[in-house]
């Protein structure tokens, strides 16, 4: 038996001290023992921060680390798995095919879970065919998309989610209307649509929670600012002007399934200001949004899309949980498969008897 | 009975000698019109008559009122490839829009049944003819007016069998494997045939010379393509992910897959399947699906065709650097670029062997028949995860989706090699783990897969430069080792790769090389140099890249060897050439380049005037 | 003077006599820092003392941070290839994270100027040592915090200008080149450096070596990399639209281009350009657009690296089979897969050749030097043009990125060809036009653009296979005769693309044959081999595909020629077996692919120790 | 001079007798003029009909031949070009590029109407990416995608745009999101958004038209059923399923531009049942529109996303002018090209002057 230490469950999922060391969660690892490698990423580059997000949720909830997958394409964001989980396997593969990785995966062994990493560029330049099509599919994966308005990694060229009137370095201006992926993802019918920004991490990190607990796709779009190459003035991806246009539509917490198992109303006890409302997650956890947006209902399609429009005329990005659909088919369903992941079925499961063939042989005699 | 079954006046056609099981009959149809299955129900009775036979289907890109052509040879020495590309013995002509071209190289002599309205028999005066009234025949025997169309065909094979002889209970059975159950369809089919039967029974004078004669040849034996051929190989080595986007020639590879694993894939409790079915967008996420799927743990495959090849380069290329196992077929059409969907060709040999950017090399198998098609399948997997890197098996349109005769496929004996992955278990009795290391020395290293609980499993995959721990590094003794490594694993795979199939008889002259689909057309050829024109050849039938030593060896014995090569440029002699410089000058090329399967004639050809020059 | 310039102990470095104008510096800072300057400043400012240097940039795959170093070699003899790949006469050591590995394979005697708290003059007793305490000097010269860590490589600049000898009026002017119009910037940099010299004046007493002395060696010479070369070859040859997507090392031919077009493409009174730049979601997009524009009649180009070649791979058998030119550039980087973006190779050669599935065949040009980036370039649009095919121009990362002497280009004198195309006018003059026919013997046909005003212009281009008429045909013969048309075209294209240099030296008892960036390294070997080895060899350098006679030619001519591929396969050497099977035999591979250009020294001992084998 | 005959006037745009012979347009063209090859489709195939009311709209609009470039990816659809503008270029690339292709034809030479063919797969599976991004750069098109929900020429597979629960003959279910390329072209801000049947010619072809009219890129989203492969009971994509699910936004007309110029208000006047309404296209002409779904607005972005995503609810399927946006700016502008067709211009003016070079030249030195 591989010696993954079990003991030691730090109930609420936040931690406590392990003897006096580091706080651990319910497998009883360290914040540490999420992390990756040293990142080679340029000093305050919003990929940065995400990653230390997704290295908090993962522990908080306590995944076990065997069970991450950590795919990505090509980009400084897609470079980004290195940094994070480093008990985990991982992929970085190319330029925007991560998507097709990840199916692949998550139906060859339904028990993983598929942490998806993407840029802008990598999404929804030359990946926005294959980004489109995993939403149709529904795979039970996260897909964070770290968007920065340029291909960074090349050196700052402006991405299909480049904002109209936004300029890069040089003084080139965009004029092509951006890609919202987030009202793409709503659109195909993606059940998990979230938008968050790197200068934002206490709702990053809920939303990243809430995706570890979804079933189905869930799609997380991280604003999260190159400081090399569009942090400046006149871009619309900077630090600055993201916090200037960010506006969450509610204020989100996650409460984990343990702590919603043990107090079943703490939930409705707790409301604040305004109408609290709980969404329910697929492994017991719920979220507990308190309205900033008046009206905003992530179960409400077509009014997200329009009131997500409608903010943009303004100028101001909506972030939080932007859509939820809990009851749709993933992809494992609708392919009808076993229980046990397709990786691990013996042979004798596989490869039908000699009769069969015979019976098959005889159809064609 | 004026007017039918004319006599040929003139003497022009020599009463010649029966001509018995050993000729070949051309329907020409219109597609859409149920022609594929009265083509098959033709072929299947004389099958069913014990006489060997091959069919090659001619039919349009294009869903619905093009012309179509079927042939159907009879050939008691199991000669399978086309006799002919255009001379027929006997045209069964239905398609007015065609007749008078597929008429025109007609040999005298030959014989022609017709829809009377064509009135044909006025054209040539050296052929038999048989005018029948089909329309109307039809229409006795199908009272339901839309299904009509749908008959005609069928009066046709019976007007064939009963001119040829073929019994009616060989025709009744091949209706009844045709509709499998569907009982309103077997019966009207089945009545179509009698019409016909009946009607050439009471109107039409045998004068033609041709003969079906029952046999005893084909007893145990199978009738069947090779795309089925392929889809069952993948059943039956335990493929788990199939993705796909459709495309000709390649598509029933994966449609008849999904119909076996639907139906013997499934678990009998639950009816939940072992095996992933999953149509991709394109050939790119198709690729991408299988990539992630083999890297996780499964046996995972695709088919395509040239179009799907192209897309498929970048991910074959991270495949091959990243050391994934996937099993990818290609069933090759005529290119270039969209090029003919539905005709056949060797066109991507040169590209499967170095298909994507940088140094890269992919191993190929190449079946040349039925049975290796089902058995190439089921080895593919075992060699994609023995050396961890996507393997291609190569067919053509004419081996995939022609009918071809094969003794019943073995079932697979060896046990599934799943390669060089590290458990649990095994990690418990290592210190470290280094997923790119040469261990063994035969260049494949270990590799573990992702959901392996133990702390020693997990590593990065990636398709830029790494080193033996799997981590980037842009250190040069690093990135060359890991190259040198996965060449040496490509020397490992030449023995893995079918071994060439060699004859070496005495007293041969010159030597032929061929591959693939191009095999009957070889071997009849072979027999004819050898009959009629006193040349003996020695033959290697090649079936694998990378090449095995024999391959070398067999170059080396001859002062020549002609390669035969269904592609313009001579991709196969180009990939010899480039292997073994020292046999590069003793390649001659035979090449064929229509659209069409080669014949035996278009070899002995080239040979023969090659032969002339080098004497 | 404590501390400082360390006399060397032991008599270690013996007093060897001064090296003048040939020698390497190897710089070793962190990427991100501006290093990229300081480097091109110390390499312009030799160069404005009139001394032939070359710069080797080797950076990392990364933004910010990571180990990258600059080579500078100063050659009287015009050697522009690396001098080796570890060994220096100069290290200037500014990453501490690298300074160990970059020390060790330093030659006795060689000198090391590094930054001082890195205390690597305990490190070895055998190099002369120059500590500088950089971080202080940055402050002096620096006053804003914010900026300094951008100047600190200015101050080496200095430091190693003081101590080789460079002029300080070079170094500014140099300055000033860099910075163009900067004002601010300029002073900062030239500050920096003067601080730099004037510590080193103070502090540092020589006892290395090495000298930097004026000459007139580079007079009326430019200083410009190849991607800079082609993208003005791109603008000289008329090109109007330019689709990309960015990707290292083929990014900047796309943004200089750019920068041009806008400056000198546009219309003088409204600003509006002659060209259209379009950056593309993608390869697939990019070489599509291209072709679009291509077949309505612009001159169209596109630039990429391996994985966009391994995308293009449908859309170039497309623009063969339907004769559409185009340019595309591959600046080739060292895969496979996505592998080592920012380190060089020719690993795609064989892939552009034949890039696509079916029987597809591409020119490819192969530029060697500056100038010939810029003439290929021009010249490629037109082959592309007359041809009616696309054109690869392939460079490498070390042509496409690197600074390279050259003498200035010339301006094209031959005007623009832009091929066979059919005006209204011309059509007025016609019965029939027909699309696919060959006119003129040569295998190229007439095309119309769309927009012509002429009841016979139009017709449909399709990737389907199609007659002389361009209409859909599923005919054998039809389609043959395209594909033998087509390759008859390319017979005419061998004699268009730009004939191999060859030299014949009297005694030569070897050739060499070789392409693109080993260029220089093979020139340099073959002098090498001349005066050390006493071996005069024959050389033939090729600069286009398909080969031309001579190709063939001067391979029968030798016993042994050693090919030269910076890449694991030998891929030129399988291309030219391919070819040319009766030279097979005679061709020997020298193989580089360590990611970093090739040298003289490892042509050498590969072909001394194949000489060795042959006698 | 070319001999393309110009006289003989038909004002309407309708086409008067000339001579006794078949009616002419403006051209002197008869509809004859625009027809192509003969079909090799099977009869019947909606294809068939939509091809029928390109002919008649590029007739009755007339457009000179010279000035039409057919364009189109692989599939029956694809094939379609063939079978019209016999007198016109025509470009029948490969699978899913034909936006990258009009993407360059439209800038080498943007005189030309290029006409881009596509199907449901080409556009929505294989070639999705490049949809969207020719959207992105609103190339001045007009982009007709003929939809049955297969992939025909390949023998009947699902494509994205089946709708989940349709079956195909050998009764397999389609259990994946379909893919609304009406909505998703609204989404990313296509300037012209049509939505018809080829069961419903009249609308098809005052759609048609002004897609001719209008300037920048227009997306006609033609149903247009298979009958071999998706026409029979269980298929959504069925004539039937469709004649019963497809409800017109308005009762639409197409007043071409030489009536509005000599009836400047005769749309005014011809109002009838409910609110008729003028909307104006870039050549002078104007649609006028007779509500049928009360309220519905081509011009708001996010309630026409709405209204769509209602109606599909209910299983009504919204047809006509879905979305229209007069002013965007199209790509040749983007591109700031000058006015003559790059395709033409002369070597004088593309190849700079020797003293360029110099100048150059003099900057490396
Ligand atoms: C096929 C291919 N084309 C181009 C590239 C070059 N390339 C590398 S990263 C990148 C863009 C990445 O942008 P994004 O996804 O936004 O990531 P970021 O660096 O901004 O985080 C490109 C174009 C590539 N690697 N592969
Ligand atoms: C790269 C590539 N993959 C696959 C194909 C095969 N193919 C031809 S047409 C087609 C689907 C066409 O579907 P659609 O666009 O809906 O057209 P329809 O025939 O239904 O009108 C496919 C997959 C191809 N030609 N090229
Ligand atoms: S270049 Fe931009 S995206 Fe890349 S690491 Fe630096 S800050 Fe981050
Ligand atoms: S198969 Fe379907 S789409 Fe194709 S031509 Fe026939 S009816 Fe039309
Ligand atoms: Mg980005
Ligand atoms: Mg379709």
């Amino acid at each position: 038996m591989a010696k993954i230490v079990s003991g030691n469950v730090a109930g609420t999922g936040k931690g406590r001290q392990a003897g006096g060391g580091d706080p651990v969660n319910r497998l009883g690892l360290t914040a540490r023992d999420y992390e990756g490698e040293k990142s080679t990423l340029c000093p305050g580059c919003g990929h940065e921060i995400a990653t230390k997000q997704i290295v908090r949720a993962l522990w908080e909830m306590s995944v076990e680390p065997y069970r991450i997958v950590k795919i990505s394409g090509i980009g400084c964001s897609s470079r980004t798995p290195s940094f994070f989980a480093g008990r985990a396997h991982g992929f970085n593969g190319i330029h925007g095919r991560m998507p097709g990785l990840a199916t692949g995966i998550a139906a060859a062994n339904r028990e993983l879970l598929p942490i998806g990493i993407s840029g802008d560029g990598d999404t929804a330049a030359i990946g926005i065919g294959q980004f489109i099509h995993l939403i149709r599919r529904n795979v039970r994966m996260i897909y964070v998309m770290e968007d920065n308005g340029v291909y960074s990694l090349t050196k700052g060229q402006f991405s299909p989610t480049a904002d109209i009137g936004s300029t890069l370095k040089d003084g080139s201006i965009n004029d092509q209307e951006p890609v919202d992926c987030c009202s793409l993802a709503i659109l195909l019918g993606c059940p998990y649509v979230a938008r968050s920004f790197s200068g934002d991490p206490v709702q990053l990190l809920a939303l990243l929670k809430g995706a570890i607990a979804h079933n189905g796709m869930a799609f997380v779009h991280v604003l999260s600012p190159c400081v090399t190459f569009n942090d400046h003035e006149g871009s619309t991806k900077s630090y600055k002007r993201i916090r200037e246009a960010a506006c969450p539509v509610h204020r989100i917490e996650f409460v984990p399934a343990e702590v919603a198992a043990k107090e079943p109303d703490r939930a409705r006890r707790d409301g604040r200001d305004g109408t609290p409302r709980e969404l329910h997650l697929a492994d017991g956890s719920f979220f507990r949004l308190d309205p900033l947006e008046e009206g905003y209902d992530p179960g409400d399609r077509a009014r997200a899309l329009e009131r997500i429009a409608a903010a943009a005329r303004d100028g101001r990005l909506l972030t939080g949980l932007l859509y939820y659909e809990p009851n749709r088919l993933d992809m494992n369903r609708m392919l009808n498969l076993v229980e046990e992941p397709l990786a691990n079925l013996p042979p004798g499961k596989t490869r039908p008897g000699r009769e069969v063939l015979d019976e098959i042989m005889q159809t064609f005699k | 009975m004026s007017g039918i079954g004319q006599a040929v006046e003139g003497g022009k056609t020599r009463s010649a000698e029966k001509l018995v099981n050993n000729f070949s009959i051309q329907v020409a149809t219109v597609n859409g019109t149920g022609s594929q299955s009265s083509n098959s129900i033709l072929m299947r009775a004389i099958f069913e008559m014990g006489i060997p036979v091959s069919g090659k289907n001619l039919f349009p890109s294009n869903i619905y009122g093009m012309p179509t052509w079927f042939t159907i040879r009879l050939s008691e020495r199991f000669y399978f490839a086309r006799e002919s590309v255009k001379e027929f013995d006997l045209l069964l002509a239905m398609n007015p829009a065609t007749a008078m071209d597929d008429l025109a190289p007609m040999k005298p002599g030959s014989c022609v049944i017709y829809d009377e309205p064509m009135g044909l028999r006025d054209r040539r005066d050296d052929l038999v003819f048989y005018p029948v009234p089909f329309a109307k025949l039809a229409a006795e025997a199908c009272p339901d007016t839309k299904l009509r169309r749908f008959v005609v065909n069928c009066v046709s094979v019976g007007v064939v069998a009963r001119l040829l002889g073929i019994e009616q209970a060989a025709c009744d059975k091949a209706v009844r494997l045709q509709f499998e159950g569907r009982v309103k369809a077997i019966e009207l089919n089945s009545a179509a045939i009698r019409a016909g039967m009946d009607y050439a029974a009471a109107h039409l004078e045998k004068r033609d010379r041709l003969y079906v004669e029952r046999r005893d040849l084909t007893r145990g034996m199978i009738l069947i393509d090779g795309n089925t051929a392929c889809a069952l190989g993948c059943i039956f080595a335990g493929c788990t992910l199939m993705a796909w986007y459709p495309i000709t020639p390649a598509s029933s590879i994966c449609e008849r897959f999904i119909e076996y694993a639907r139906k013997y894939r499934s678990d009998a409790r639950t009816g939940k399947l072992t095996c992933a079915l999953i149509q991709a967008e394109d050939e790119l996420a198709a690729l991408a699906i299988v990539l992630g799927a083999g890297w996780a743990g499964a046996r995972a495959m695709t088919a395509t065709s040239g179009p799907g090849v192209s897309l498929m380069a970048e991910g074959a290329g991270l495949g091959f650097y990243t050391e994934i196992p996937a099993v990818i077929f290609d069933v090759q059409r005529a290119g270039p670029s969209t090029g003919l969907p539905t005709r056949t060709s060797q066109q991507d040999l040169l590209k499967l062997a170095t298909l994507s950017h940088g140094d890269t090399r992919h191993p190929i198998l190449i079946p040349s028949n039925m049975a290796e098609c089902f058995d190439f399948s089921v080895q593919a997997f075992d060699i994609a995860e023995r050396i961890q890197t996507p393997v291609f098996v190569m067919l053509d349109l004419d081996l995939g989706m022609n009918p071809w005769i094969s003794g019943p496929f073995a079932y697979p004996e060896k046990p599934m090699d799943r390669g060089k992955v590290l458990t649990e278990r095994d990690l418990e009795k290592m210190k470290t783990f280094d997923r790119y290391r040469d261990v063994d020395g035969d260049g494949i290293p270990f590799r573990t897969l992702p959901g392996t609980r133990h702390p020693l499993a997990a590593y990065m995959t990636r398709g830029t430069s790494h080193n033996e721990k799997a981590q980037y590094t842009e250190r040069a003794a690093e990135y060359r080792a890991m190259l040198d490594r996965i060449a040496r694993k490509f020397e490992t795979a030449r023995h893995l790769v079918p071994p060439p199939i060699i004859e070496r008889p005495a007293g041969a002259t010159a030597a032929i090389v061929a591959y693939g689909s191009s095999r009957p057309a070889v071997e009849e050829a072979r027999d004819r140099l050898r009959e009629r024109h006193g040349i003996e050849t020695a033959y290697m039938l090649i079936r694998g890249y990378p090449f095995s030593d024999d391959v070398e060896r067999f170059l080396l014995e001859f002062p020549g060897a002609y390669v035969v090569d269904q592609n313009r440029s001579g991709q196969m002699a180009a990939l010899l050439r480039m292997h073994f410089p020292g046999a590069s000058a003793v390649l001659r090329p035979v090449l064929h380049y229509t659209g069409i399967a080669i014949d035996a004639r278009t070899i002995v050809e080239q040979i023969l005037a090659q032969e002339g020059e080098r004497t």
